[in-house]
Order: C-alpha cells, then structure tokens, then sequence
C-alpha cells in the first residue's frame, strides 16, 4: 500500500494516478477486512475504489490529463506535513498496545453495545444497530453531508435551460 | 513487541505524511483531491486498528462467537468515508468549473492568469 | 459501445441482478455487513452501468432527472420525519421505542425507514451527480 | 407530545428539514419563503432556549432516547445559548436581505439551491454548537463547511471558483485534523461524549495521546476560525462570495469555530492542561498579536474594500484570541462578547457593502469615490461599523476593547495595554482610507443623485448597524450572558 503512494505521488500521468488511488482503496479495503471491519471494508471498496475513481476519471475526462512539473521546490510542503507525522507519533507511542483488551475503548461505551444491542435494538449486527440506532442522529448528518455534496454539485454545474437547447 | 503492536499507527503516519505532502506541494488541481482522499483514508486505520482484537470477529452477534472487534470506530469510519467521497465529489465539480473558466487545473498557471487579469484592470 | 449486442444482451441479463444484490444488501445488513448506504450506491451503479451501455438519453428515460432530485431531498426527509415522528409520538427526536408497543419492534421499524431514507438518498446524489457530469462532457466536445 | 421539551431537536432539524424541502417544492419564492420561515423559528426557538437557560440551568436532551454516552447528547448551557441566538439572530437578519441581493447577483435558476445551501450552513452551524458529541460535530462541521464552499463558489467572479477550492482544500485538511485529534482522545477514554470525555481525561491529562490531540484539534479548528499564519483562505473567500454570503459567514463561521475550540478546552481538556502543560499561552498571545498586526497593516494596502474588511477580520481574529489567551475571567469574557459583537459589525459591513456593489458597480476604493453623496446613509452605517472596529466609546468595539486591557492590567501586563491601543491605531488607517475616498473625493463621473440600495436590502443592515450602537451603550445583555457564560466555562475548570 505505502509502494503504490509513493508512485503515486511521483506520477504525473493522472490517469495512472486515479488508477493507482482506486489500487490503494482495495487494498486499503482488505486490510480492513483482515481487521474486521467488513462494513466498513465494504463501504471502502465501493466508495473509494468504485465511486471514486468513476467520478476522478469523469472529472479528468473533462480536463487534461498531464501534470506540469511543480515549480517551486517541495521542501516546505515536506517538512510541514513530515512535521505534523511527528506529531502523531509523539501521540501514538503512549497509546494502548494493539489489540489490548483492556485499553479505555473496549471497556467504556462498547461493551453496552456488544451485549445489550442485540436485545435492545433486535439486530444482529451490532454496527448497524449503532449507526441506525444509538448513533442514528450522526447518520442522519451524514446523510445531509450526502444530500449537500449532491445539491451542491448541482448549484455549481447546472446551466440554463435555453442555452444547452441553443447548443443543440 | 511495541514496534509490532505500533505498526498500524506507523504505516497511518507515512500515509498522512504522503498524503498531506501530495495536497500541499503539487499544484495540480485534481492530484490535489486524491492526495487529500489518501490524507483522509490514513485516518480510518488510527481508528479502525485499536478496535481489533486478535481472536475477535466482526460485529455481528451470533452464539458461536464470543470475542468482538469494537464496532463504535466502524460506525464513524463508515461516516468519515461518505463524508470523504462527498468532499471530493464537490471538489471535482469546482476543478470541472474552474477548468472551464480558466481552461487549466494547473495552480500556478490559474494564478498568474488573475495575477495578469489583474494587471489589465489597473 | 451502444450498439454491441453482446454488451446489451448481457446488461439485461445483469441489471435485474444487480438491482436484486442492492436489495440483498439493503435489508440483510441487520444481519450481515451492508445497509442503506452500501445498497445505495449499488443501485446508482445499477443505472450508471445502463446508461454507459444504453447511452444517456435512454437511462434519462427510465430515470428521469426530476425524479433523481425529489429522490436526493426525500431521502433525508424519510430520514427526518422518523425522527419527528418520535416526537409526535411523545419520545425524544430519532426516539424508535414509541414507533411501537414493542419497543424492539419500535426499534426494528425505525431502523428500517431510516435505512431507506439513506438508500434512497444515497442512490439519488450519485446519480444526479453522474447525470451533471456526463452532461457537462456532452457540451464541451 | 411535548414541544418545550424538544426545543434542542428542533433547533437543528427545523432548518435541516427546509433544505430538502425547498429541492423539492423548486420554485424560488416558495424556497424563500421556507428558508425565511425556518429561519426565523430557529430565532425564536434559540431565544426560547435561552431564556430557559437562564432561568434553570444547563439543558441536556438526550437524542434517541439513549442515554450518553451511548447515544448522543444536545447539551446547551450558557455559552452555548448565547452562541446559537447569534448565529440563528444574523441568519434571520441576512436572509431577507438576500433575496434582493441574490436577485441581482445569481442567474435565477440557482436561487432555490442558494437558499438549500443556506439552510444547510444554517443547520450545521447550530449543529456544531449544540451538539454535546465529539464526532457529531466533525459531521455537522462538515455539513456547514460543504455547503458553505458551494456558497463562496456561487460568487460571479470567477476567482470565486478558486477561492472555494482553496477553502475546500485547506477545510477538509483543517477538519481531518479535528477526526485525528478527536480520534486520539477516543483511544485514550473511550468515549464520546464531551462531558464524559472531560470527567475520564482528569487523571491522564499529562498523556502525550492527550497532548497531541490538543495540538491536531488546536491546529485543525484554527484553520477553520483563520487564526493568523492559517487564514490565507478567508481573504478570497469573502471577497467574492456573494454579499449575503459574505456577511453571513463573516458574522457567523469562524465564530462558531472559535466556539467548538473553547468547548474542547474548557469542557474537555480542561484550562490547566491547556494553559499549563504546553506553552498555549504564550503560543496563543505571540499569534493573535501578529495576525492583529500583520492583518491590520495588510488591510490598510488593499484597494478592495471587501477585502480589506476581510483582512480587518483576521486581525479581529487576533482580538479574540488574545483574550483566550490571558487564561482568566476578565480574559475569557472578552473573547466571548467580542466574539458577538465583532459579528454584528462585520456582518453590518458586508451587507452594507453588498448594497454599495449594486448601487455603485463595485466596491473597490475606486468606485466609492464620492459614496458619501450618492448614499449617505450606507456611508454613514459603514462609518458606524468602522468605528466600531476602531474601538470608539459608544460602539460594541469599545467594550471588547475595554475588557480586554482590562484583563491585561489584571495580569500586569502594560506593554500589551500600549500593543492593543497601536494595532487600535492601524485600524484608524484603514477606516480612514474608506472615509477618505467617500467623503473627501469628488463622485465619478456620471455617477450623480442620490441612490440608495433597495429598502429591502437596506432594513436589514440598518438593523446590524443599530444593533452595534445600541449593545455599545446598553451593555448589560451582551456583557451579562457573556461574564456568565464565562464563569460557567472557567467554573467547569477543575
């Protein structure tokens, strides 16, 4: 996976670097089923590797294809976000060992969850019963994200009736 | 022992580091959007990694199992996602409006043409 | 690509399987992976790969655009109106127990209006979204 | 069913409804008319939420039914309260105003989605205040800032399409920030919920976990309320946003970022970890004083007045921030009452402004030669609000300003009081230049008689201009909610 970014990040080719992204979000997608979480895997795969790419190529296919060398030089952008990847490791090295089942997240909030959700909600999978149910207001919100990206693009790419029928 | 229980949070780092590094330095409008998507996919390892445990399963309730990967970072990964490929869908309509405005997605060359326009005004 | 008959032989055969998976997807993902948003973008999938094979004009006819706009807004006003709806029944905003006597069958029929909802929306953005950006191509060439 | 009690719902979700509606019903009156009437109930609602605030304390619904902190909280208490009747007050104000303005500005087969977009940014941005969930204000975040980019776009200029796709860019960096760093405190706790979140950090606050998602939130929710070396994105962005885009989001956006950023701290993190565990003082005094000062002398170069109002609100930023900086009362109270009253003034000025770009074609330093005769009365309201900025007796600005020496006496420290009557001065310069121009310069040629901007669009900024005066002398609503809303913030300190 970091192979295919750093090509990416080399290639100018865009088509070759759409292709590449919608490569990473598979892999990214069964690295997340070996890490159980097929919802999320699913979404992944479908998303980035499906819509994703359709929606890059459909952009690029309106644009053109080749990236111009970059002219200023890449010092700057390199150390401000090989400073922030500082940052998070200084973060992550206290952070509860993989997999520990004790660490705060499997024994706060969770395990309400895992025990009482199927009882409480009648479903099964319990990652559906906590982003229909106990979080569903989030949903909810995400949904609105999708209906605005949606109307969005729409107020920014819709054109006047008259004139695509003049362009006929 | 801690260098392989840190292995997820390492690769999430070279991932944001990449990713931020494609936003910031390239001045190409569309490779700007998928090194921003990368940035954001680096996020869901942080929160997906912690809710494995080994020996566990999905998430999904039945009698022969007894051990559970946390589901609460699969439900907000799932809506950082959409929340991702909403972003993105709305970039790509600026970049396909700005290429026709300007008829580039180059930044530097989208520059020096206001810079020019500008000019011309004065 | 229009005129293969191969390709369109075998998107008829495919199309009303796709459309079954989407359905799969959508009300098995109490039990297995899946739910509303995945079954969403399988069905907008569904119509985009009709529209790449039958061309444009045809899926504007099957799906026509007005209906993909009412689709977007509706979807969050499913997703909404059960969450007045437990309000009008006397609970809390997004409150499924009072959708019932039973409050796990409250439960049950809440989360399944509010999957629809993100299907329906779901599906309806990315196809308005494909529909303005096919369109945009058709102009500039 | 009980209404009063679900007032916190219906807040968000009044406004979050019209947004589909008007995709719906399409036509543009029928869009206005819903967005208008939603709206103006989530003013009332707010002020309802208020008063009840007010008289019995901290409100907390629990959405779902679900008890936090597995389900997710509204919580609203002082602050909160106070910053929802702001952002739902100039959202009632702007929206009639926009009608006149987007029909001059927007080709009309765009306006039911201007004012879906509104609704939305409207919804979001009340989302994030109420919300008493980490990751539910990432999602509301998202849902203002998306629509928000859409509405920047809209502008005629086709810089607009730049200037949105740079906030878009540095937006989704600046939100991702905010999933890294609440992410981090997740892993850490375990939880959610931010009051939750605050009770189990007390005995690891010293984590480095903890730290550096202080450092990802800090940074991340600074690129969205464009404290100094961050703000690149905000000039453009309001320069050519439509009018009543500008304004809104001006009065409105940052505020409520820089809202989300005193809940993580107080609520959360709690000030002693803030303040006393890393140099955030210092850090945070070093940066407000160069935006205040780099922004400043910046405005005073631009020969656009939208942007130069745009820099003047970085600089303005500078004033908020520094208050957050002293780490005390009198501190805190000013951040707060600044953080209204910067928005009544600078949301007066850009939509006074939009009247000046239809009556005069545009609102360069150029163009407004000679305002003065051609509309007096928009001249003398961005006077009003220029002074306010300055920071004159009778005006809002002053009793920011005041508080804020005030609180760098308490501390001690004199050469701030001289920092902040100088960077005082620069503003003098920049107000001055437009004076100079309206006043002081013969009109253009051809441009003769008088011609105001339409009523309708002339009421609503008259409203924000009288409201600077009016809170600038009768101080005591403003001051009051906002020293209580402090000591509520600072009390939660343990």
């Amino acid at each position: 996976m970091a192979v295919t970014v750093v090509v990416l990040a080399r290639n100018r080719n865009l088509f070759a670097v759409i292709v590449l992204s919608g490569l990473y979000s598979f892999l990214m997608a069964t690295v997340l089923v070996a890490l159980d979480a097929v919802d999320v895997a699913m979404t992944e795969a479908s998303v980035g590797a499906g819509v994703s790419t359709v929606l890059l190529l459909g952009a690029l296919h309106l644009c053109r294809s080749e990236e111009a060398r970059p002219l200023h030089k890449p010092w700057l952008p390199l150390a401000v976000s090989i400073a922030c990847g500082v940052m998070l490791v200084y973060g992550s090295l206290r952070l509860p060992a993989f997999s520990d089942p004790a660490a705060p997240i499997h024994t706060h909030v969770v395990p309400r969850y895992l025990k009482e959700g199927p009882q409480e909600t009648g479903v099964p999978n319990v990652v559906t019963a906590v982003l229909a149910s106990y979080r569903g207001y989030d949903t909810l919100g995400e949904t609105t994200v999708v209906f605005t990206a949606g109307a969005g693009v729409v107020a920014l790419l819709r054109r006047r009736r008259n004139r695509r029928d003049k362009q006929k | 022992m801690s260098v392989a229980s840190h292995f997820a949070y390492a690769v999430t780092v070279f991932l944001m580091i990449a990713g931020l590094f494609i936003v910031i330095a390239r001045g190409n409008l569309i490779k700007k959007l998928v090194g921003l998507g990368i940035f954001q996919t680096s996020v869901y390892l942080l929160y997906i990694a912690p809710g494995k445990l080994i020996g566990g399963t999905a998430p999904i309730v039945t009698e022969s199992y007894g051990v559970y990967s946390n589901p609460l970072p699969h439900v907000l990964i799932l809506t950082a996602i959409v929340v991702g490929v909403a972003t993105l869908a709305l970039g790509l309509a600026l970049v396909v409006r700005i290429r026709e405005a300007y008829d580039s997605i180059e930044e530097d060359d989208i520059l020096a043409a206001d810079r020019r326009a500008a000019d011309a005004e004065r | 690509m229009k005129h293969d008959l191969v390709l369109r032989v075998v998107a008829k055969v495919f199309l009303p399987f796709i459309l079954m998976f989407a359905l799969y997807v959508q009300f098995h993902g109490d039990f297995g992976p899946g739910g509303g948003f995945q079954a969403g973008v399988i069905v907008a999938a569904a119509v985009i790969f009709y529209a790449l094979i039958y061309g444009l004009t045809n899926a504007r006819r099957v799906v026509p655009e007005p209906l993909v706009e009412s689709m977007m807004a509706a979807g969050v006003l499913i997703y909404a109106g059960v969450g007045v709806a437990g309000i009008l029944l006397g609970g809390n905003f997004l409150d499924y127990f009072v959708l019932d006597h039973n409050p796990v069958a409250g439960q049950h029929r809440g989360i399944f209006w509010v999957e629809a909802g993100v299907a329906i929306t779901v599906s309806g953005v990315m196809l308005k979204i494909f529909y303005m950006f096919a369109d945009r191509g058709r102009i500039d060439e | 069913m009980d209404v009063a009690a679900n007032l916190p719902a219906l807040q968000v979700v009044v406004p979050l409804v019209a947004a589909p509606l008007t995709v719906l019903l399409r036509g543009r009156r029928l869009a206005f008319a819903v967005v208008l009437l939603a709206a103006w109930t989530a003013f009332a609602i707010a002020i309802a939420l208020w008063l009840r605030v007010d008289a019995s304390g901290t409100i907390s619904y629990h959405i779902g039914s679900w008890a936090p902190p597995w389900g997710i909280e509204y919580r609203v208490d002082r602050l909160s309260s106070y910053v929802l009747v702001l952002v739902s007050g100039i959202a009632a104000v702007v929206l009639p105003y926009s009608w006149p303005s987007i029909a001059r500005e927007l080709p009309p087969e765009r306006h039911y989605l201007f004012y879906t977009m509104f609704a939305l940014c409207l919804a979001g941005l009340l989302g994030m205040v109420i919300t008493g969930d980490a990751f539910n204000i990432f999602v509301f975040l998202e849902i203002s800032s998306l629509s928000t980019y859409v509405l920047i776009a809209l502008g005629r200029d086709r810089r607009a399409l730049l200037a949105a796709y740079q906030y878009l860019i540095m937006g989704t960096i600046g939100a991702t920030f905010i999933v890294i760093g609440v992410g981090l405190l997740y892993l850490q706790t375990g939880t959610l919920n931010l009051v939750d979140m605050g009770q189990r950090l007390h005995g690891i606050a010293g984590h480095r976990p903890v730290l550096a998602a202080l450092a990802f939130l800090t940074v991340g929710l600074s690129l969205k309320l464009a404290l100094f070396p961050l703000h690149q994105w905000l000039p453009n962005a309001y320069a050519y946003a439509p009018s009543a885009v500008s304004s809104f989001l001006a009065a409105t956006a940052t505020k409520v970022a820089v809202y989300a950023l005193l809940r993580f701290y107080y609520s959360v993190f709690g000030a002693n970890t803030v303040f006393q565990r890393l140099p955030m003082e210092e850090l945070m005094l070093v940066l407000a004083l160069a935006g205040m000062f780099v922004a400043s002398t910046v405005a005073c170069f631009q020969a656009d007045l939208k942007r130069l109002f745009a820099y003047s609100s970085v600089a303005q930023i500078g004033y908020i921030v520094l208050g957050l900086s002293f780490d005390s009362l009198a501190g805190l109270t000013a951040t707060i009452v600044h953080l209204a009253n910067h928005a009544l003034t600078k949301g007066g000025i850009f939509l006074l402004l939009g009247g000046v770009a239809v009556s005069m074609g545009g609102v360069s330093l150029a163009r407004v030669q000679g305002m003065a005769r051609v509309m007096p009365l928009t001249s003398f309201g961005i006077v009003i609000c220029g002074l306010s900025l300055i920071g004159v007796p009778g005006t809002v600005g002053f009793i920011s300003k005041w508080y804020l020496i005030v609180a760098a006496i308490e501390k001690g420290q004199w050469w701030l009081v001289f920092l902040i009557v100088i960077s005082s001065m620069i503003s003098v310069v920049y107000v001055g230049r437009f004076v100079e121009a309206a006043y002081f310069q013969a009109p253009r040629e051809g441009v003769r008689g008088r011609r105001e901007a339409p009523l309708a669009m002339l009421l609503p900024s008259g409203l924000l201009v009288f409201a600077t005066v009016c809170f600038g002398l009768a101080t005591s609503t403003t001051l009051g909610a906002a020293s209580l809303a402090a000591a509520e913030l600072l009390g939660g300190m343990r």
